[in-house]
């Protein structure tokens, strides 16, 4: 850990933040592909089988 | 040279781009990852402060990327618009919905290491900054642009209107920029990287940000064509779904 | 020589195909009338002929500014007379004589009544009254009669048979016998079919 | 096309709502600032040309939605799409049927409501001038946002969230103007600035608006 010196409080904020608004881009893209993927084979097999 | 374009419209046929994505994806996803954390690790551990703003000068490595993110991806959505306008590529349009809310949170990311950046600077979290003000006033047209996407049942007529609201909104984004400047002479420094890199920045800093920008620049890639990939099968379900509805009735 | 006629026409609501591989001709003097039970797309093949929507496939072949659309929304200002509606819409389309259409109506009692003070049956004459204003040879007409008693029906038919016999023509979808020459279009065996790939939509995903 | 005006602006009058509406909108709001912000006349003073141009934007957006939604509604934006009358041209005149209800008694009124907020008075001059030259801007860029939102359930709402961000540099330019002519600074670049905006709404956006009524349309 480097020595952020007297403003070590902010810049962990602003990486902080960072990391939490990127993750959760990256976690509600990954949700939102699984459910599609998921809905998509429901709706495929309704298609072929029903 | 000669560019064979019927070959290039064909990458963004949705079954060719599906299929060269599954391959293709996995290798960008790491490749950004990789980048990505290697540029902030260099950035926020191997770099001395700088003499005047202290560690602040680290936030740089997110606000610089982010910030060009933010204002290019809003580029990139006017490309694709332009293109489902004049060719009507269903994946143009859909990859310009899909890179709306990665470029929204480019700009939220901008805008709070901005104003984290700022108060130990000027002292206060927020101020009319005109790149802070210009930043805000782009979170309104992202949140605009995503909103009348979601309020639009028929994917086509939504993908058409959106195209118009990017297109106009780009011009007025423009404008809002210059009577932003016009309205308040900021505090904000100038260009902190141009491509003049002597002229502005010493080596040490550069480096680490081109690699974070990079990195940036990889995951945008990644994740747009991850969304878009979803998109892609939200539309298959969608239109299946109406065809069952056309078959019940 | 046919006012209006389509080729091979896919028509389509909300990207899906209803109807498709239609084929016909509308002359002068000629009531199309379209029968089909609901939902099977007759609104869409009607909108898709006034030109408010585009063909998804096939053509729509008729003069420019040929056709006048009427629906079930007539189109009326709640606050504006009987006759400023009318007028609007006749200075809208090149300033053509509100009197006969008026006239035929039996409207011409009503002609400084608000709009909004009619009943369904008199908003519904008014509403028709409007294509005698247009002027143009082709009356595109989505459900004409719906509201309208025995006798507005009957005024109905003349001013259709008025204007076939001047030379004009009229596509009427519509589920009641109007009393006059006509020639009936079934839609229901056009209905699109769910089980073929086509190039353009859904099937272009995946 | 002129009946189509003539037909709108009958319409405002006559309906109730549409005319006097964002008048009295935009008098209640500005009896409601200091209100808030306290009777100090300085203050007020200071903040007056803001307070009226944002009142001003407001007051036009209540309105905007019924340029297009009620003729969607009751079916004449059908009829008049397969009228003679090419699209674009409709839509100008209703932009500008919307400027004359809502625009032009609101240049009208702000003098006096000017007033109330102690406004100073060199600054009057410039309130009328950016008002004249900016509210068809506002009226125009509004009827684009009609225009997207035609035909949407609860539009209305998404429908400021479109058009609030392509008001601002109108608003911008416009309260400059006033804040410099009340300074007795020069006011000739926004004025230039904003009479740009106004010029290219009215000659570009009604193709944009009447591109997206032929696609709510279809």
């Amino acid at each position: 850990m480097p020595d952020l010196g007297k403003y070590a409080g902010d810049v962990l904020l602003a990486y902080g933040a960072t990391f939490l608004l990127l993750a959760g881009l990256i976690a509600g893209s990954l949700i939102r592909s699984a459910k599609v993927k998921r809905l998509l084979k429901a709706a495929e097999e309704r298609k072929n089988h029903g | 040279m000669a560019i064979n374009w019927n070959a290039f419209w064909e990458w963004a046929n949705p079954r060719k781009f599906m299929r060269w994505t599954d391959r293709a994806l996995p290798l960008i996803s790491v490749l950004a990852a990789v980048i990505f954390v290697s540029g902030l690790v260099w950035g926020f551990f191997f770099t001395p402060d700088d003499y005047r703003q202290g560690s602040t000068v680290k936030i740089f490595y997110i606000h610089v990327p982010s910030a060009m993110m933010a204002i290019n991806i809003w580029a990139m959505m006017l490309v694709a618009s332009l293109i489902w306008i004049v060719r009507r590529h269903h994946v143009s349009a859909l990859a310009a919905k899909s890179a709306a809310a990665i470029g929204m949170t480019m700009t939220l990311i901008a805008l709070i290491t901005g104003a984290v950046w700022g108060k130990p600077m000027w002292g206060t979290y927020w101020e009319w900054d005109p790149r802070l003000t210009s930043f805000l006033i782009l979170l309104l047209f992202y949140i605009g642009y995503m909103a009348l996407w979601e309020a639009i049942d028929n994917p086509d007529t939504a993908a058409d209107l959106t195209s118009v609201l990017c297109l106009v909104g780009s011009v007025f984004a423009i404008l809002s920029r210059y009577a932003v400047l016009f309205w308040n002479q900021g505090l904000h420094q100038g260009a902190s990287l141009s491509l003049d890199a002597a002229e502005n920045v010493d080596d040490v800093y550069w480096y680490p940000a081109l690699v974070a920008i990079a990195g940036f620049i990889l995951l945008f890639v990644s994740l747009v064509l991850l969304r878009t990939r979803t998109e892609i099968r939200a539309r298959r379900l969608h239109a299946l779904e109406m065809r069952e509805r056309v078959k019940d009735a | 020589m046919s006012l209006i006629s389509v080729k091979d026409l896919t028509v389509s609501r909300g990207g899906m195909p209803v109807l498709e591989g239609l084929s016909f001709a509308v002359s002068a003097g000629e009531v199309l009338v379209l029968r089909g039970p609901n939902g099977s797309g007759k609104t869409t093949l009607l909108r898709t002929l006034a030109g408010l929507q585009p063909p998804y496939a096939g053509e729509v072949m008729a003069e420019p500014e040929s056709v006048a659309y009427a629906a079930h929304a007539d189109g009326l200002k709640a606050t504006l007379s009987v006759a400023e509606n009318l007028g609007f819409w006749a200075g809208v389309y090149g300033g053509h004589d509100i009197e006969p259409a008026l006239l035929h109506f039996n409207l011409d009692a009503l002609r400084e009544r608000p709009a909004g003070n009619l009943s369904a049956g008199q908003k519904r004459r008014l509403g028709l009254a409007r294509l005698m204003v247009t002027g143009r040879p082709i009356w595109v007409l989505d459900e004409p009669t719906v509201s309208l008693d025995a006798a507005s029906v009957a005024l109905f038919a003349s001013a259709v048979k008025a204007h076939v016999a001047a030379g004009g023509a009229a596509v009427i979808a519509t589920h009641i016998d109007l009393g006059f020459e006509e020639t009936v279009f079934d839609v229901t065996p056009f209905k699109a079919r769910m089980d073929v790939v086509r190039d353009d939509f859904d099937e272009a995903f995946l | 096309m002129i009946r189509l005006l003539w037909r709108d602006i009958t319409l405002a009058f006559r309906s109730g709502g549409g005319f006097g509406l964002g008048l009295g909108f935009f008098l209640i709001l500005v009896t409601l600032v200091p209100f808030g912000v306290g009777p100090d006349g300085e203050m007020l003073s200071a903040i007056a040309p803001g307070i009226l141009w944002v009142g001003a934007l407001l007051a036009c957006l209540l309105s905007l939605d019924r340029i297009f939604a009620l003729d969607f509604e009751d079916g004449s934006l059908d009829l008049l799409a397969t009228a003679p009358i090419p699209l674009e041209g409709v839509v100008a005149m209703k932009a500008l049927a919307h400027w004359i209800t809502t625009g032009l008694p609101l240049v009208l009124a702000a003098p006096a409501l000017g007033f109330l907020l102690h406004l100073d008075s060199a600054a009057y001059r410039w309130l009328i001038v950016t008002l004249l030259i900016g509210t068809p801007a506002l009226s125009f860029i509004g009827s684009f946002g009609a225009a997207l939102t035609v035909g949407l359930k609860r539009g209305g709402l998404l429908m400021s969230l479109l058009v609030l961000p392509l008001y601002i540099p109108t608003l911008i330019f416009g309260a400059e103007v006033v804040r410099r002519g009340a300074g007795g600074f020069l006011v000739a670049t926004p004025l230039a600035m904003q009479a740009g905006i106004t010029l290219g709404a009215i000659a570009l956006l009604p193709f944009a608006a009447a591109a997206a009524i032929r696609v709510a349309l279809r």
